[in-house]
Order: C-alpha cells, then structure tokens, then sequence
C-alpha cells in the first residue's frame, strides 16, 4: 500500500452513490447512456414513431422485377425483400432487442450469480458439484450450445430468451464465484461468522451487497453479449420467429442482397453495434466507477 | 410417341436435343470443366445418393438399363442393348450390350444388376430408393432382411428378367433411377460403406481423386462402350463455393458451370448484365411448390377453409418476391409433367370470395393456425407471403421457421403441422411420370406416420384409380393412363389438401467455354447439365 | 507438474463425458427423427423401422448413449448419417481449415490486439489512446456476421482486393482471419492496455526506474513481460470463442470447416456429426485451457502447478 | 562522529509535492527544507499520511504519474537541481548519484526475472559494463549484501527468496552502481523483528564501508534511534523538528514529537512492575481458580492437497499441541514472528479454523461444535482483528455493525437495541450521532474503537485480539491500548492478546507466551519472560527489538540471513518431543535438548 493508496482510501464513498452523476461526466459513458435512452424511447414508442405497419407487404415496395428499393422519400430506409418498411422493422426490431437483452441477461444474472455465490461460500460439496458443472459449461462453445438448445425447442421470443440465458449465465457464475471467494477471505466476513452469524446472513446481508456493483457492471456488459448472441441466432435464422422484426433475422432475411441492396444489411448491422457498443460503453464506465479494480474478459 | 404426351417446353428440348445428338460426332473429345458446388459432396454410391447434386454427378459415374434422351425426358434404352415387357405388364426382360466394362477392367454382366437392386432394397443398404422397387416380386421378404429379391432372375450373362407381382407402368423409368444403376459387387464389398466416397462403376467418367470438402475430379473413362463419349477429359467438382462467388468466378473466366446457379441476390443483376446475358439457359423443373393444409386438423378438415387458402393467396405477388424465376401453378403436377391438366383453371386468387367460403365454413372471424417453413432463405420469406395474404382473409398464422428435419418430423406426425409450405424440401420428381407426384404425398400410403404425405389426405377411390392407371404398361395405352392420371390431380384439386403456388424455373449459367445444346444445360434430370454432353470449344 | 497434467487430463476427460452426455441427451428429444431422414421421402415404413434397428434408435436412451460412448472411447465417433461417412474422415478432413482460419485470427489478434493495447497505454489520456479504445470498442461490440459482409462488401466487392470467399490461397484466409480475430483483438488491446497500466504502477517498474534505465528497458524489458501474462493466458479461453465464431465466419465466407460442417450437420440432424462437432470442440477448448495453464508457468516462474 | 562537520551533499529548499484528488490538489509535502550531509544518516520519521514517503519519491522524480507532481522547490545534488533536470538528465542521477529501497521487498523485484538479471541490469544501467563483467559483479554485490548461497540465488526468482533475502537484493541493487545516496523508504517495516535487526544492521555497515549518506524514512522511534544522526520529523507535510537525534529524543521541542515520543512503547519500561500499565490495583487476575479458557494439546493442520486426485500430501502444521488457561480478568499475549500459529490460535478459539484438541470456553466444550451450535459459546468469546480497515463491512453504517452480534444473538430489538448500541457507541469514546456514518469516514484508530464496541456488545468473558493495534500508529496506539485496559478493570474481561510486538506485550499482558512454529517456547508472567527470558529464541526475539533510545549503544547483531523454518511437513510427520522444564510460579521453558541438570 502506497501512501497514495492510504489517502484515496480515506476518502472513497461507498461505490454506489452518484453513479449517475459521475457517469455523466464521461463523455463516452453518456453517449452510451443516451443511445440506450435513445433505442428504449424508440422500442416503447414503437407504434407511434414507426411510419408504417412492420409487418406490411406493400405492393409498391418492391420493384416490378421483385427487387427490394433503396432508401427514399417514401421509405426512408428502403425496403425488404418481401417489400416492408424497413425503418419500421428497425423500430419495432428495437423492442426485440430489449426485450432478449433484459430478459434473458437478467435470468442469466440471477442464474450466474446464485450458483456463484453458492459455491463460493458455501465451498465444500456444494462448491464441487456447482463448480464442475460450471466447468463443464465452459466446454461447450456457446453458439453451439445454443444452436443445439434452439433446435430442440421450437424457437419463439421467450424461447431463444431462455436459451441465451442458459448459455451466458456461466460466465456470470464464475465471476461472482471468484469475487466471493475473495470476499469470503475478507476480514469483515471472518468477523462475522466470529459473531455468529449464518451462512444465508451471510451470504445476503453481507456478500450480496459487496457484489451489487459487480453484478451491474456484468449485467449491463452481459446485456451486449446477450443482443449479440440473439443477432446471431437470428442471423442463423434459429432466432425469435418471422414476420417478428429483430435485428438479427432482418439481416438473415436479406444477406445475400448484402451487394445488390446493401442497406438492407448494413442499417440493421449499424444498429446491432450501436446497442451492443453503448451498454459495453455503460458497462465499461460502470466498471471504471464502481469497481477500479477489476479488468476483465468476457 | 412419348414425346407428343410431353409439354411444350420439353417437346421443343427434345428437338433441339437431336439437332445437338447429330452434331454430336463431329465434336472432339478433350478439354476439361469447373463446376462449383456450395455444400459438399455427400455420397456417390448409386444405392444412397439422393441430393440434386449428386444426383446427375453419378449418372456419369454409373449407367442402368434406362436412361433419357439428353436434355429431354424421353427414355431411352442405355446399357440394355433391348427389352420386352410381357402382354400382362409383369415381366420384363432385358438384354445387355456386351463389352461393357466397369472402371475397374470387369465387364459387366447380368449378375452386376440383380446385385446391384437386391442391394439397393437389402436394408443394411439403408437406401433411400429401395421403395420404388416394391413392384417386384419379393420385395416385402427381400426387405425384410431374406436375402435377394426372388422376382429378378439372371436368364444369362446378358439377359436378366424382372417379375412384377403387380403391373407398373412406371417401371422403366424407375430402371432409368439412379437406384438402378449397376455396381461392381467386388468394389463394393471392398470398400464397404465406404463405396461412396470410392465410387467405381460403368459409366461414362470414372473419378480420380477426391478431396474432402474442396474438390471431387472425374476423368473420361477410355473403355466406355458408348465411343465417342464423354465429350470432356476432366470436370472439376469444386465445393463450398457460395454461388454469389461462383458467379463472379465465373464472369472471370475462372469457372464454367455454377452448380448452384444464379443466386437470388444476382438474379435482376445477372440478367441485366450484358456479358451474362446469352449465357444463361432458362429451363423448366419437374417441381411444385405447395402449402399443405393438414385434413385431420380441424379447421382445415373442412374443405372449404382448405379452397378459401387455395384463392387467399397472390401468387403473382410470391413469384415476384422470387423475382420472377417461377410461374404461378393451380395444380399439382407442374406443366412439363405428363398429366398437367392444361385447360385446369384452379382456384383463382379472390379474397372476397375466400372470405365467403369461411363464413360458410362458419369461420367469418377467421382463426389462428401456424405455418411450418424451413428456415433457409427465401423459404421464410415466401412463407411471410403466405401469411400476410392468410391475414387478409382473417387467418392468423403464426411462423414455425425451423430446420428442415424438424419441418419433415412435424409434417409426419398426425397432429404435428397444421399447414407446412414445402419450399426446399419440395417435390421434385424422381422421374417424369404423373405417378410420381401421388403416392407417397398425396396417396394414402404416404398419410402414415412418418410420411411424407403432410396433408394427411387419403382419398380410397383415388388410390384405387392410382393403381388402376399404374397397371396400364402397354406402351400404346400411354394416353389413356395420362388421362386418367389428369383426372386424378383435377379430382384432388377439388378437395384442394394443397395449394399449389409455384413452379420453380431453373435458370442455369455457363461459361463462354463450354458448348453444347441449350437443353442440356436445363436437362430436366441431370442437373445442372449434363456432363456427359456438354464439350469444351477449346479444343474443337 | 506431472500429476498436475495428469489430473487435468482426468478432469477434462470427465468434462468431456458430461459434454457428450449432454448433448446426446439434448439431440435424443429433438423432435425430428433420423431414420426418416436417411430414408428419404420414397421410403416405406418398412425401410425407416430397418433403419431405426440397424442404427439402434429404437433403444432406450441410456443404451443408445451406452452404445456411443463405447465406440467413443475406441475413436469411432460413428457414421454420418446422410453422408454415409466416418464422421472421423469427415472432421479430420475439415479440420485443418479451421485450424488454419484460427491460427490466422490469433495471429490477427495478438498483432492488432497487443499493438494497439500497449500504444494506448504508453500514450494514455491522449486522442490516439481515446481512438484505439474506441476503436477497439466497436471490434467487441459488433456481430461477426456484420464484421465479415461489411469486409467483404469494401474490400472483396467494392475494392477487389481479396477473393469474395473460398478457400486456397492466403488472399483467401485474409478476410475471414480478421473477421474472426477482431472481436479478439478489442478484448486483448483493452487487456493489454489496462494490464500495462497496472503494471506500470507497479512497485518493481519503480525499482527499474530508480536503477536508472531508460524507458525503452523499463517498458519492454519489464513491463511488457508483465502485461503480457495475462492476455497469453486468454489464448487457451479463445478456443472457446473461435469455436463459436466459426459457425458464423464459416458460413459468411463459405470457408469449408468444422464450422459449416456444423452448421449443416444441425440443419439436417446429422447427430453423429452434431456429437462429433461439438465433442472436438470441447476437446479443442479444454486442451486450449490446459495449454494456457501449462504455458503460464512457463513465462511465469511465479505459478507452480501442483 | 568526531570528525570535524562534513560538508553538505544534498539541500532541499521549500519542497511541496500535490497530489490530485477528488476535490482538487492537495499539498502532501508542503514546503520541506533540509540538508543532507556526507555519510551521515538522516531519519525522516513521521506517522502516516506525514509526506515522509512522497518527500523520497520526489526526490527521485518517480512520483506516480499522472496523480502526484511536485509543484515547487529546488532540490540541489552537489550544485545540480534535480528539480530541473530533464528526462535523460533525471536518469543519470538515478542509481548512479542516488540508490533506492522501498518498503514492500514483496513488490518491488520484478516477479518474472531472475535474481542475476535484475542485479546485473543495476549494474549495467548506464552502459558500458559488458554482460560477463555485470554478471560477475551481481555475485559480488550479492556477497557483498550477505545472501547465503549467492550463486544459488542468482539463478532464482524474486518469489523463491524470504522477504529478508529480497530486501538484502534490493539493496545490491541500490549500491550497484556506488551511488552517494541511499534512500531507504521503511525498508524494515514488513519484515520480522529478527530480520529487521539484521537489515538494519546490514544498511549500518555498507553505509560505514562505501561511505555513503543514507536517507532512512521510518515510522518506527525505535529504528529512528538505532540509525539515525540526525532527526527530521514530519507531520502533515511540513517539517516539525530537526535535530540530531540525541536532541529528539532528549529535548524534544515540540509539543508533536514529545507526543509521538511519548506514545512509544520501550521495551523494559516496566521492568520491576507486575501488572500491566494501566492495571487497577483492586482487580488481579487469578490464572488458576477461574480460567475461562482452557486449551489442552491444541492442533490446527492444514492439508496442502496435490497429486492426481487432489489427495493431502503435504501438511501446514500451523498450531502444535499447544495447552494454556486464561484466567478471568487476565490478559495472555501471545507473541512470535509471522507463521508461528498465534493467530491460528486465536481463531480455533472462535471454531474459524478446523483444530484438534481440547478446547473449553467459560465451561463450555467447543468439541464437535457446528455453526449453528457455536453461537452460545460466541457470546462469551468475541475477536477483534488486525485491520481495522478490513474487518467491518463498508457498507453497513456503523450503528448497525455495533448492534449487528446482538441482532445475530436475538438478544435486543428496539429501544433496547438502539440504547444498548448507543452506550457501546459512548463506552469506546466515539459519540451516539456517529452512529449512522459510514465506516470509511472514520480514521484508523476511531474503527478499532468501532470493533471493539462490537466485540463487547455481547458482553463476554473473553477477547480474542488479534495484531488488534498494528495497523495503528503509535498515538493512536497507545489511546485503543488504554481502552482496552480500561474495560478490563472496568469488567474484568479476560483477553488473549495476540501480538508480533513485544514492546505492546510488555505493557498490556499479565502473563506471555512465546510462540514459534507452532508451538510454545516460553510462558510465564510478564515479569518472568521479560527480565528472565530463558529460551535462547525469546532472548533472540528481545535483543532484536530496536529500543527508541540513541544513548544504547546501537548493537552490531549481523547474523547470515536465516530464515525460519517452514511448518510445511510430510504427511506422517510427528513434531520431535519439547522437553518441559519448569522455572517455578508458572515460569515454563520448552525445549529441544532435555536440561543439563
């Protein structure tokens, strides 16, 4: 320890108070925020803001040969294949994206860090068994897995929500589980099993709260792996159901046109990237503010 | 005299096809050809390979009795030198061309054939194709696992005999399959189930090498009895070629035939571009795409619901999302096909009228159904076509886009799929021949579990008259069998289990290099082209 | 260390049989089923229950699983079913190309990644630092599939300059090695920069400091080693994300691999295949895990494995 | 020194160092001036957060960026300002004119080179020694620093070494290349009082050898005294003394350094007194009649698993059949080096480690105990822990860490609660509107009190304090000493006082027991062990401990670097037999040789 170290550590307030106002502060965390204001406002305001019925085919939205049409006045961001309004897809694409992203990262959360904590307090046969389950996850290369799970049950929106959440929640676990561990080592939590107290005291009044920062932090970083993995699974066209805009299907619906009517590839791919990229700039910024000392991979 | 029971486009293929017959002996062999594949190579064992691809790719490696006139689906005799069918239509007897050698020096004999199809329909076999032998005598025992089929006899080393236990008339065409086709019993045995992938035969190429996953090479077989072909050295079979890439490769003069063809994506481009222009053959398919609606799920058990789908749906409207390279189809045999009922309206698309049709059905709300569909592009697309125009009329159906084995599991179980649209898993046929499109999807013999009837429509008079035109084998009855084939498609179209959208056309491409007839380059049974045919201008 | 190696091996053996566990448990209630596949659509009743027999898919599961893992054990990873090939052959066959387009990524990742990770960390809070850091931002945060149309659509269509797929030559590992690294490359220059500025803070870069070195030896002769650690330990839990990266790469660039082998064998329920895919994969990413914990001690005599 | 005043090596004029925080620059060295002469030692002492380590830090220019910069004063190396030096310039200084030690021997080698390589890069900073010629050199700095088998060394890494052996490298280091300064940044603190001694020694005569001034910073008015010529003492950032250090400590003049002189434990302070310090003549321990500790044939083993199946194969003997009593109202210390088992101890007392034996807390058996079945015995034995910073969970406001054992024990609700914590809150000197702070808005001393508050408010028979006072500096020290003394007379609690520090066990324990590996060497009363020490390891352990007092001649202790041997054992291992041997009134030697009689 430092003398610098001393002195910061005499004046840091607890982690999380004012993370919104020192979030702000950074330019890209809030261009992150906005960004996700910006798609949240759009999902929510879906059917006000889209022009047009995302699930129209309209007559006039192909061209006589059958070709989709570039962006113009009347479709502002062109037209699929099958002649809908590709704006509107987007925006009503954007509730999707959300929807799996919440959804499915929060069951992952509460999967990962249950069986994390778990096993990283409770140790002995309960760490083993959940541990090595853990492990075993890992082996599996995720796409794969979820591929496999996607193929087994008939894949709606609330299905692929589940799949996803079955593969990501490991890299959640074992976070926390090595994060509890750590903390389980603290003289704090000595002190407290020296009181008395028990291991579920323990574990929610004293380690949970510790990991709170931790779990925002994965959470909101998992939310881009998550519209991620969902992009992909679409794109594979074992996503969320047709007509239902997600991003990901849009682009599996036109990809080969990827040359003849590239913004039928590339919008929806901006938009994938602008999501992901702002809640791993949240995340990141989050990270930086609540927990300066972990670097990670994920 | 079959020809004039054929549809335009394959009547005029087959003219053209003996313009290109005559001109045939004074182009010189030699030269070689690229040909791009996306997905692999499965198999090239005659008994197992049932992929488009393969398919023609072992009719150069193989021959059977039958064969077609190329570019056109007229039979021909190949390796039978003659045959004589019985005036009960139950025997036929075939006599061999002699001197024919396998790639491996053998000549072939009679015993190679009663090999070759009690293989096929031997079950370790595990063909696909053992089904179209069920005509002949002890197929049931040889299926069973007792050995050979008691109905084939080696009469000599060249003559061999079939023994139906019911008329067919179908089955020279089936001695045309692939299924048919004559392996040595030598090769086979020794490699195992690995014949496949070491595949030694007859025919007019034999192959050189195989890499897996990149290229498969065939070279021209020296010994073959039928001089003066193949027109070609060498085809390259190149594999996991995107065709967009193909395409490119080649505009570049890289490549000579896409196996693929155009894809979608390139279409309006490709026929728009000048060099590509009089490069590309358009051609007819032996193909239907239908939306099957199950007649045990109700409502679809009422055949009103099941004629409201039928006028429900713009086809026009899909044809264009596929960018034109198909023609719209009320029926379900498609028009290249003996049997097409030319004069056959159909149900004309009218949404008002469907309407109606459902409020008499006592469904003027409509209901809610799913649609099953493979989830390959454009197949999800076209089934979004279906389903916007199912909204209009008030039917809500909602997509099951899932891969392919799960779409055949659905639509084989009594109450797995309410309608599937069978884009990419669609009837092609085996052969030409009306019968062909009945039995095991619009037959009762197919509504069973695990069938591939998805409909689940089994009409007991139909299939009797099914058996009853099937039994007319002379050859001078032909017309009479086609017609009554007609009326069997017609009759099921009022009971309308599907609705027939499409018929795909084909649309093939080639290099500047490679000459040949048009029609060989949209053979309706070897696809893409037919390699054996086709020659390299290079050396002329 | 010996016995080090040899319980991992025990370890990974016993992932290795939950992995297959599983995923034949997953493949058993899939609802299609394989016999009709491989019959076909001409086939009798008669020849799909032949089929069913012949293959043993009419056992109870816990025999067919029994009958796998037996032939498992003796290497036999059984036959395609609609390829009619040892799926062995199969995958040994594909296998280099993957194996080719991942050396091609890591390499694409340790370059870039390493590169752009230690230039921002020397020149932090800069402009150049804030542009790599986004920079690097977009490469985790954007779909493979849209990385790969993207590269193919500016460098492949618009420029020409490397082939618009296939498999061959090194213009053709080009794209597909970047698609696949890129995402690597975000995660190992954010890694290395914040490994490097860690250590930079250390007290021993302070001790080489107080020697009198020159910057250059500080950062490169004790830095780096440092930093480095880290990000050469993720190498191994690559293995992981290449496996999962393939799929898609695979399938953009039509690079004939493992992936699309996959890709197909799942569309088509090819179980053996799908078995065999997703074991080697799991082979593949606990033999990564195991080489990059063999590897650490190695560059750090810090570990010691017991 | 005798010799007539040798002229001035170093000045520093008007040094001010900033530091960045959140709301704004701070001054963490405001205005130093001082001189350094040739080969004198100038001792900065101070206690923590005073500037004495950023005063180094500047000197040297290794400030860490971009956080702290100096912001104004002129540092002059015969005529040079080092201030104004580039870059390049800067690194000419660094080795060459000024060698540097800092605290953390852990930290500051380079974990994944060897020895030789970083000795020999020192040598070779500047250039012009050729690879052959710096490897040699490393070996003869290594010999020169007394490292045992140097040869051996070279070809290890940082981590194979002691502490001591590191801190005898880093030294090498320093001297490498002759510099004319040495700075010494708490060198010694991290490590054991033997090898403290040894260090310090060490430093004493390289510095007399090569003739080299020697900057020592330091916390410690005992190592101040051992080393110093002169005294500069630093409190927030300024300088409050200077003086040779016989005037420090002699004639402090200022009211800080008299304090901080003050508040220093010396060791033999209390030479001749039987109880502790502030012991209440009234209450006096009885040992025999109400022990409320009882500890028979004490064993704490940890496996150290390995080999395919994750078997024991090794063993961390770290407790080893010890037996003691505690008697009600009677402080037991128990003392030793780092490893020796006496936290351990501590913690088998509390069921915190899995042990053998016999152990009975206020009658109770804890033998076979679970959690569960624990809590009764809690309430009459409670733990206070080292590190104050660590030991209360920050994010509980501390009103709810005092109340949190009797919430845990059902014991209060309420008004009862609240007025029960409030008391608590008052009895360690901390007031009631504190009550809903934050742990991390009190100081170092005000959490120990804090602990405290929640190790009483159970009111037990017996604490466990564990190094309870050495995260603390001196002043502070010596008030949470007090407290702690003053709830015993008040209550009469029984305390096990667990400490590395023999100076702090001097004045707070009835009785002592030394530990080392695990086992007992000597326990007798504080009296008996302090000024009758019998086993040559105490002996040891009290000559080592540096005495604030510069008059004492300063000890040439220079004794090889020897390390203590690790409790790691094989599996089957039976510790060799201790033979007893009884001094009378509870005096107690265990020994490896039976006594000559």
């Amino acid at each position: 320890m430092t003398v610098l170290e001393a002195d910061v550590r005499g004046i840091a307030a607890p982690p999380t108070r004012g993370i919104l106002a020192r979030l702000v502060r950074r330019p890209l965390a809030l261009f992150g925020l906005v960004l996700i204001g910006l798609v949240v406002v759009v999902a929510l305001g879906a059917p006000w803001i889209a022009p047009y019925d995302p699930y129209e085919q309209f007559f006039e939205g192909l061209s006589l040969e059958g070709a989709p049409l570039p962006p113009d006045g009347t479709f502002w961001f062109g037209t699929d294949l099958v002649g809908r309004d590709l704006f509107s897809r987007l925006i009503y694409g954007a509730q999707t994206s959300l929807i799996i992203g919440v959804v499915a990262n929060g069951i992952a959360v509460l999967i990962g860090a249950s069986v994390g904590i778990a096993a990283g307090y409770l140790r002995g046969r309960t760490e083993i068994v959940l541990m090595r389950f853990t492990d075993l996850m890992m082996a599996f290369p995720a796409l794969l897995l979820a591929i496999v799970l996607a193929a087994t049950f008939r894949p709606s929106l609330w299905i692929v929500a589940m799949v996803i959440a079955m593969v990501n929640w490991v890299q959640i676990a074992r976070i926390i589980y090595t994060e509890t561990r750590s903390l389980a080592e603290r003289d704090f939590i000595e002190a407290e099993r020296a009181m008395g107290a028990g291991a579920l005291r323990i574990m929610f009044r004293h380690i949970l709260p510790h990991l709170v920062s931790t779990i925002i932090v994965w959470g909101t970083l998992g939310i881009a792996t998550t519209v991620l993995l969902e992009a992909t699974l679409s794109f594979l066209g074992i996503g969320v159901q047709p007509p239902v805009p997600s991003w990901g299907n849009i682009i599996f619906e036109n990809q080969t046109y990827f040359s003849s009517a590239p913004w039928l590839v590339f919008i929806p791919g901006i938009a994938i990237l602008a999501l992901a990229l702002a809640f791993n700039l949240l995340g990141e910024a989050l990270r930086d503010i609540l927990d300066p000392t972990q670097q990670g991979y994920h | 005299m079959k020809q004039l029971l054929l549809s335009c486009v394959a009547g005029a293929s087959f003219a053209l096809a003996l313009g290109a017959t005559a001109a045939a002996d004074d182009i010189k062999q030699g030269g070689s050809m690229i040909v791009t594949y996306k997905d692999d190579v499965s198999t090239l064992d005659p008994a197992i390979g049932y992929d488009w691809q393969n398919w023609s790719m072992i009719k150069s490696l193989f021959d059977g009795l039958m064969d077609y006139e190329p570019g056109t689906t007229v039979l021909r005799k190949d390796i039978a030198e003659d045959y004589t069918i019985s005036d009960d239509g139950q025997t036929f007897t075939f006599t061999l061309r002699k001197g024919i050698k396998f790639h491996n020096g053998r000549e072939l004999t009679a015993e190679d054939v009663k090999y070759s199809i009690d293989r096929v329909v031997n079950p370790e076999t595990q063909s696909p194709g053992a089904g179209f032998f069920a005509s002949i005598k002890g197929f049931d025992e040889a299926s069973g696992g007792a050995g050979g089929l008691s109905g084939i006899t080696v009469v000599d080393p060249y003559t061999i005999k079939f023994e139906l236990s019911r008329p067919d008339a179908t089955f020279l065409h089936v001695m045309a399959l692939n299924f048919a086709h004559v392996v040595p019993k030598e090769e086979v045995e020794k490699y195992g189930a690995d014949f496949g992938k070491n595949p030694v035969g007859s025919g007019a190429f034999q192959m050189t090498e195989w890499t897996l996953g990149q290229r498969v090479v065939f070279e021209r077989f020296k010994d073959y009895w039928n001089t003066g072909l193949p027109k070609l050295d060498q085809i390259t079979f190149e594999v996991g070629q995107e065709p967009v890439v193909a395409l490119l490769r080649l505009q570049n003069g890289e490549i000579d035939i896409p196996g693929d063809g155009i894809p979608p994506a390139k279409f309006i481009e490709a026929m728009e571009d000048p060099t590509l222009k009089d490069l590309i053959i358009q051609g007819g398919q032996l193909h239907t795409g239908y939306v099957t609606m199950n007649v045990k799920i109700p409502p679809f058990d009422n055949v009103k619901v099941r004629q409201a789908v039928n006028m429900a749906i713009n086809k026009d409207r899909i044809v264009r999302i596929i960018n034109g390279r198909a023609v719209p189809a009320n029926q379900p045999l498609p028009p290249s096909m003996p049997g097409y009922a030319k004069d056959y309206q159909g149900y004309a698309y009218d949404v008002d009228k469907a309407k109606a049709l459902l409020a008499e059905a006592g469904l003027a709300d409509g209901f809610e159904t799913e649609l099953f569909v493979m989830n390959t592009d454009p197949q999800p697309r076209i089934a979004q076509a279906i389903q916007q125009d199912l909204a209009a009329i008030g039917i809500k159906a909602s997509i099951q886009s899932l891969a392919q084995a799960n779409v055949i599991a659905a639509g084989g179980e009594p109450d797995g799929a309410p309608m599937i649209w069978s884009g990419g898993m669609a009837w092609i046929a085996d052969f030409p021949d009306p019968s062909n499109f009945y039995g095991p999807i619009l037959g009762c013999g197919g509504a069973v579990q695990g069938g591939w009837n998805w409909s689940w429509y089994c009409n007991e008079e139909l299939d009797r008259k099914a058996a009853e035109a099937d039994s007319i084998v002379d050859p001078a009855r032909a017309g009479e069998r086609e017609a009554m084939w007609r009326d069997i498609y017609v009759k099921i179209m009022e009971d309308a289990p599907w609705a027939p959208i499409f018929n795909e056309e084909r649309f093939s491409v080639r290099s500047t290099r490679i000459g040949g007839d048009d029609a060989l380059f949209v053979d309706p049974v070897h696809i893409p082209v037919h390699y054996d045919q086709v020659y390299a201008k290079d050396v002329q | 260390m010996l016995a080090y190696v040899a319980r991992r091996l025990l370890q990974s053996v016993l992932i290795l049989f939950g992995v297959s566990i599983i995923t034949f448990a997953l493949l058993y209630i899939l609802p299609a089923d394989p016999a009709r596949q491989i019959a076909g659509r001409s086939a009798t009743a008669q020849t799909v229950d032949n089929i069913r027999e012949q293959l043993g898919l009419n056992l109870p599961f816990y025999q067919q699983y029994g009958r796998y893992l037996i032939g498992l054990v003796q290497g036999d990873l059984g036959r395609s079913y609609l390829q009619k090939t040892e799926v062995g052959t199969l995958i040994w066959s594909r296998l280099p190309a993957s194996l080719l387009l991942m050396v091609g990524a890591i390499v694409c990742e340790l370059v870039l990644g390493l590169t752009m990770g230690m230039i921002a960390a020397l020149r932090r809070g800069t402009a150049l630092d804030k542009g790599l850091m986004i920079f690097s931002f977009v490469g985790v945060s954007a779909p493979q599939f849209v990385i790969g149309i993207l590269l193919l659509y500016v460098f492949a269509v618009q420029l020409g300059w490397f082939p618009i797929g296939g498999y061959g030559t090194f213009a053709h590992l080009v794209l597909p090695s970047v698609t696949l690294g890129f995402l690597g490359a975000g995660w190992y220059s954010r890694m290395m920069r914040s490994s490097l500025l860690d250590v930079l803070r250390q007290d021993y870069i302070r001790t080489a400091e107080a020697k009198g070195l020159t910057r250059a030896r500080v950062i490169f002769g004790h830095a780096v080693p440092n930093a480095i650690l880290p990000v050469i330990a993720m190498i191994g839990i690559d293995i992981g994300l290449f496996m999962s990266g393939i799929v898609v790469v695979e399938s953009v660039f039509g690079w004939p691999g493992i992936g699309q082998l996959a890709w197909q064998a799942i569309q088509r329920v090819d179980i053996p295949i799908i078995m065999a895919v997703t074991i080697v994969s799991a082979v593949a990413i606990v033999i990564g895990n195991l080489l990059a914990d063999l590897i650490t001690p190695l560059i750090d005599p810090r570990i010691k494995l017991r | 020194m005798g010799s007539p005043p040798p002229e001035v090596l170093l000045t520093v004029t008007d040094l001010v160092t900033q530091v960045a925080t959140p709301v704004g620059a701070r001054n963490v060295v405001d205005g130093l001036t001082f001189d350094l002469r040739h080969g004198e030692t100038l001792c900065i002492a101070g206690e923590s957060g005073s500037g004495k380590s950023m005063t180094a830090l500047s000197l040297m220019r290794l400030l860490p960026r971009p956080m702290a910069r100096v912001a104004g004063g002129r540092v002059l190396l015969e005529g040079r300002d080092l201030l104004a030096l580039d870059d390049a310039g800067m690194r000419q200084i660094r080795g060459r004119e000024i060698g540097m030690i800092f605290q953390e021997p852990m930290t500051s080698l380079n974990p994944v080179l060897t020895i030789r390589r970083q000795v020999a890069e020192a040598v070779a900073a500047h250039g012009g020694v050729s690879d052959n010629d710096a490897a040699i050199r490393a070996r003869q700095l290594l010999d020169q620093v007394q490292i045992a088998d140097a040869a051996r060394r070279l070809d290890q890494y940082p981590h194979e070494l002691s502490g001591g052996m590191r801190q005898r490298v880093m030294i090498a280091i320093a001297l490498a290349q002759h510099p004319k300064i040495l700075i010494a940044d708490e060198p010694t603190t991290a490590l054991d009082v033997t090898i403290q001694a040894q260090i310090l020694a060490l430093i004493r005569r390289l510095q007399a050898e090569n003739n080299i001034a020697v900057i020592l910073i330091t916390h410690d008015m005992g190592v101040v005294a051992e080393m110093a010529d002169r005294v500069l003492v630093m409190h927030q950032g300024r300088a409050v003394e200077s003086g040779t250090a016989r005037e420090i400590f002699q004639r402090p003049q200022e009211a800080y350094t008299q304090m901080l002189l003050a508040a220093v434990p010396r060791l033999g302070e209390m030479t001749g007194t039987i109880l502790p310090k502030r012991a209440a003549a009234s209450v006096v321990a009885d040992p025999v009649g109400g022990s409320v500790v009882k500890v028979r044939n004490l064993n704490v083993r940890f496996d150290i698993k390995g080999g395919i199946l994750q078997r024991p194969v090794k063993r961390v003997h770290a407790v080893d059949g010890i037996s003691f009593d505690l008697g009600q109202g009677e402080t037991l210390a128990l003392v030793g080096e780092s490893g020796c088992g006496k936290s351990t101890t501590g913690k088998a007392l509390l069921n915190l480690v899995p042990w053998s034996g016999e152990i009975e807390i206020a009658g109770k058996d804890l033998a076979g105990r679970s959690r569960a079945g624990m809590k009764p015995v809690l309430r009459d034995i409670q733990m206070i822990f080292q590190d104050p910073y660590a030991s209360l969970d920050p994010r509980m406001r501390v009103g709810d860490l005092i109340a949190e054992p009797l919430v845990i024990h059902g014991l209060a609700t309420g008004s009862a609660l609240a007025d029960r914590v409030e008391y608590l809150i008052r009895r360690v000197g901390l007031s009631a509107d504190q009550m809903k702070r934050y742990p991390h808005e009190f100081s170092g001393g005000q959490r120990q009190r804090i602990c405290i508050a929640r190790a009483l408010s159970l009111s037990p028979r017996v604490i466990v304090a564990d190094e309870s006072v050495a995260a603390l500096d001196v002043s502070i020290q010596a008030q949470v000493l007090d407290l702690l003394q003053d709830i015993q007379n008040e209550t009469g609690i029984s305390y096990l006082f667990i400490s590395h520090d023999m100076a702090v066990v001097e004045q707070i324990s009835h009785r002592v027991a030394v530990m080392y590996l695990g086992r007992f060497v000597e326990m007798g009363t504080r009296a008996q062990v302090f000024e009758n020490p019998q086993h040559a390891y105490t002996k040891n352990l009290l000559a080592a401990v540096p005495v604030p007092d510069p008059a004492r001649p300063r000890r040439a202790y220079v004794a090889l670097d020897g390390d203590l041997p690790s409790p790691v054992k094989p599996l089957g291992h039976v510790s060799p037999p201790l033979y007893r041997r009884e001094l009378g009134a509870g005096h107690v030697v265990w020994e490896r040789e039976p006594a000559r009689l």
